[in-house]
């Protein structure tokens, strides 16, 4: 059982990693678009250190859903997902395999270049941890919310668009929650706790109710 | 089916670039010496930056080199569609990576010069901007290369896109230009003025030219590892199939 | 409403060639054996089975999808496909041995051609013991030489005491093949 | 003969990085592409001693 959890987490890293895995797209676009917001609010770097989580923050969660409806169609159009529905292992934890090799690709990649682009948006130096602190925490909720949304997506044979327009309003209460931790750590009244204790509770729920989510709509697949 | 393997065009420029690999490198590693010795020891520390303008001899030369190695790229591309010659994809893959590393380059050592002057790392500045645009549109370039594996099929497309932004870039510096004038922030100060003092220049041009060498050098190399990877491709499927045939026919392999 | 009215018994030992004209609901048919589909009317029954595991984890399904990762090799298609399925069985090497792809192990999957890349489909059912074969249509995109190797990794299986259910418009090759007819 | 024999300066530390960061980015360039020169003449000469290309070339034709 065990190494069938390890063999679908091994191999989406892979595939992830290899040419034509497409892993570091979600890194590139996030960098696309938080270069592009200044473009449209103007170079004052008092205004953009101001607005620099929320910026970075919407960035991240857009790079995480754009890339998951291929989370589970790509192995609905070549067969392997029959696959992993004949074995042995129950579909929640090898939903919760792809779910970490997800994230692994790309949420956690996200948090860790976070700083680098807090540069662009003149993110205070007392704020950069805190912000790659939600990030880390609050991109596991994105990816398994998302998964649930890629699992319907792939059942229903309808990739495109669809995954991010149904899973974006679930991903409400993490957008919330993230960006004002991250603000509270560069100022303001709330204590940087309050709000980020909100979010790992969030983002824990979001992993148990996405996989469960997405097994059971693999599961009524046609 | 013969004829595939030993394509004329490449294997001439192997031979081309073994022969003239070593020289290039050797040059280029002499230029560089002399200029960063030139650069270090006899450049004098400019009056109002003082010895930050030292930075200069890698950021100019890595911004040079990212626009050069772009235009070399658009050119590529147009021989991969003009004039279909079969090593234009060649070079214009193996030179994304390569002028990527030098926007890279100009970048970091840009925000690194700003700090000391204007006290943060990273100033919208209309130079620094472009030449961040053009990184992604180099990042861009490359994960189209490695979403594509088939290299025949891939080559159109990264021409085409290749094309799509060279003549997008001037119209990028333009518009970025404009939108840094229009939103004019206060603490941006000219960098450097259009005189430089001989002594710095000297040390710069010999430096210019021994990166664009290494570049170049290092690009050939690219390309000749690129020649070598599409013919084993072509070899290793070429091998499973005769072994294949064999396998049919009950020959042992 | 696919069909109706059909019923049949399955031994150990045994093989049934599905046949009926397209769309008769071969793959309906095998879909729901595995699983993925509910019948409306009607029950599939497991006799004998120690636990009450399921057909589907105890049945090998090779359909018009071979299951394969284009940017891994086929040998790590068969190492996953053994670690996901379990109680291995061959080694990917040896299974991609007896369907005469040896040599191409280390060669990413995108590049083998569709018959190659249904023999490593067909190496699947080497790579983990399953007692019940479901194959749709397993002799499709494969040469004479390779239908015979299939044929007779078929007589092997039923010679220990498997049980074959394999969709298919012409002969399977194997004797004492009982067919089973969908539709007109 | 100014420059460094008079001491390098408030900002030493900047100088330095960006040189470093230069040398390190070129490094890498350079190691990588060396490498993958290697790994590519290390696969073609394998497969032409097992005859991949010319002797199945007559072969077929």
């Amino acid at each position: 059982m065990r190494r069938a959890f390890f063999a679908i987490l091994k191999r989406d890293l892979a595939v992830a990693g290899r040419a034509g895995g497409g892993g570091e797209l979600a890194l590139v676009f996030f960098l696309t678009l938080v270069v592009l917001v200044p473009f449209a609010l103007g170079p004052d770097l008092n205004l953009l250190s101001r607005i620099g989580p929320a910026i970075l923050w919407l960035g991240a969660l857009l790079s995480v859903l754009i890339g998951l409806d291929r989370l589970f169609q790509s192995d609905e159009e070549d067969g392997s997902l029959d696959l992993i529905r004949a074995s042995a292992l129950p579909l929640e934890l090898a939903v919760l395999a792809k779910g970490l090799a997800h994230w692994l690709t790309t949420g956690l990649p996200l948090a860790l270049v976070s700083p680098l682009l807090g540069l662009l948006v003149a993110l205070p130096g007392e704020g950069v941890l805190p912000l790659v602190a939600t990030l880390l925490v609050g991109t596991p909720a994105l990816s398994f919310i998302g998964a649930g949304g890629a699992a319907l997506a792939a059942s229903l044979r309808r990739g495109g668009l669809i995954v991010p327009v149904l899973v974006a309003p679930l991903t409400v209460p993490v957008l919330i929650f993230g960006v004002s931790a991250a603000n509270a750590a560069v100022g303001g009244t709330v204590p940087f706790l309050t709000p980020f204790l909100i979010l790992c509770a969030i983002s824990l729920g979001a992993i148990v109710v996405g996989t469960v989510a997405a097994a059971a709509a693999l599961r009524s697949a046609d | 089916m013969a004829s595939l393997i030993d394509l004329a065009n490449p294997t001439r420029f192997m031979r081309f670039s073994a022969a003239l690999l070593p020289w290039l490198a050797a040059i280029a590693a002499l230029l560089i010496a002399v200029g960063l010795y030139l650069a270090w020891f006899s450049a004098p520390a400019d009056y109002q930056q003082g010895e930050t303008i030292r930075i200069m001899f890698i950021h100019v030369p890595a911004a040079w080199l990212a626009m050069m190695f772009y235009s070399m790229m658009a050119l590529s591309a147009l021989g991969t569609l003009v004039w279909r010659h079969p090593l234009a994809d060649v070079a214009q893959k193996a030179a994304a990576p390569i002028g990527a590393c030098f926007a890279l380059i100009c970048l970091v050592s840009g925000a690194l010069w700003g700090k000391p002057m204007w006290g943060t790392y990273w100033v919208w500045d209309a130079r620094l901007t472009s030449v961040l645009v053009l990184l992604l549109i180099y990042l861009g370039i490359i994960a189209l290369w490695r979403v594509l594996d088939d290299p025949s099929r891939a080559a159109r497309a990264v021409a085409i896109l290749t094309l799509v932004g060279f003549v997008n870039v001037p119209i990028i510096k333009f518009s970025v230009d404009w939108w840094n004038t229009l939103h004019q922030p206060a603490s941006v100060l000219r960098m450097g003025g259009p005189t430089i003092h001989p002594s710095m220049l000297w040390p710069l041009l010999i430096l210019a030219i021994g990166f664009t060498l290494f570049a170049l050098a290092l690009h050939m190399v690219a390309m000749r590892a690129e020649i070598m990877r599409r013919r084993v491709r072509t070899l290793t499927i070429l091998e499973a199939e005769r072994l294949d045939r064999l396998a049919a026919q009950g020959v042992p392999a | 409403m696919i069909f109706e009215g059909l019923s049949f018994t399955l031994q150990s030992g045994e093989a049934i060639a599905l046949t009926g004209r397209n769309g008769a609901g071969k793959s309906s048919l095998i879909a729901m054996l595995c699983g993925r589909l509910r019948p409306d009317g009607g029950s599939i029954r497991l006799e004998g089975a120690e636990d009450e595991a399921d057909l589907a984890e105890m049945s090998h399904l090779v359909g018009h999808r071979d299951g394969l990762k284009t940017a891994l090799t086929a040998r790590e298609n068969l190492a996953f496909a053994q670690d996901v399925l379990g109680n291995a069985a061959a080694t990917p090497d040896e299974a991609l041995a007896v369907v005469g792809l040896g040599h191409a192990a280390e060669l990413p999957a995108g590049y083998l051609s569709a018959g190659q890349r249904r023999r490593v489909a067909l190496a699947r059912l080497l790579v983990s013991r399953r007692p019940y074969w479901l194959l749709d249509e397993p002799l499709s995109a494969l040469d004479t030489a390779s239908q015979a190797m299939v044929a007779g990794l078929m007589r092997d299986h039923l010679a220990q005491g498997g049980a074959i259910l394999a969709a298919t418009h012409g002969p399977l090759g194997i004797e004492g093949a009982r067919e089973v007819r969908i539709g007109p | 003969m100014s420059g460094l024999l008079d001491g390098i300066g408030p900002h030493a530390g900047f100088i330095l990085a960006s040189y470093g960061v230069a040398a390190l980015v070129l490094a890498g360039l350079t190691l990588a592409i060396l490498r993958d020169h290697a790994a590519q003449k290390r696969a073609l000469d394998a497969l032409e001693r097992r005859g991949a290309g010319r002797r199945s070339g007559r072969e077929m034709a």
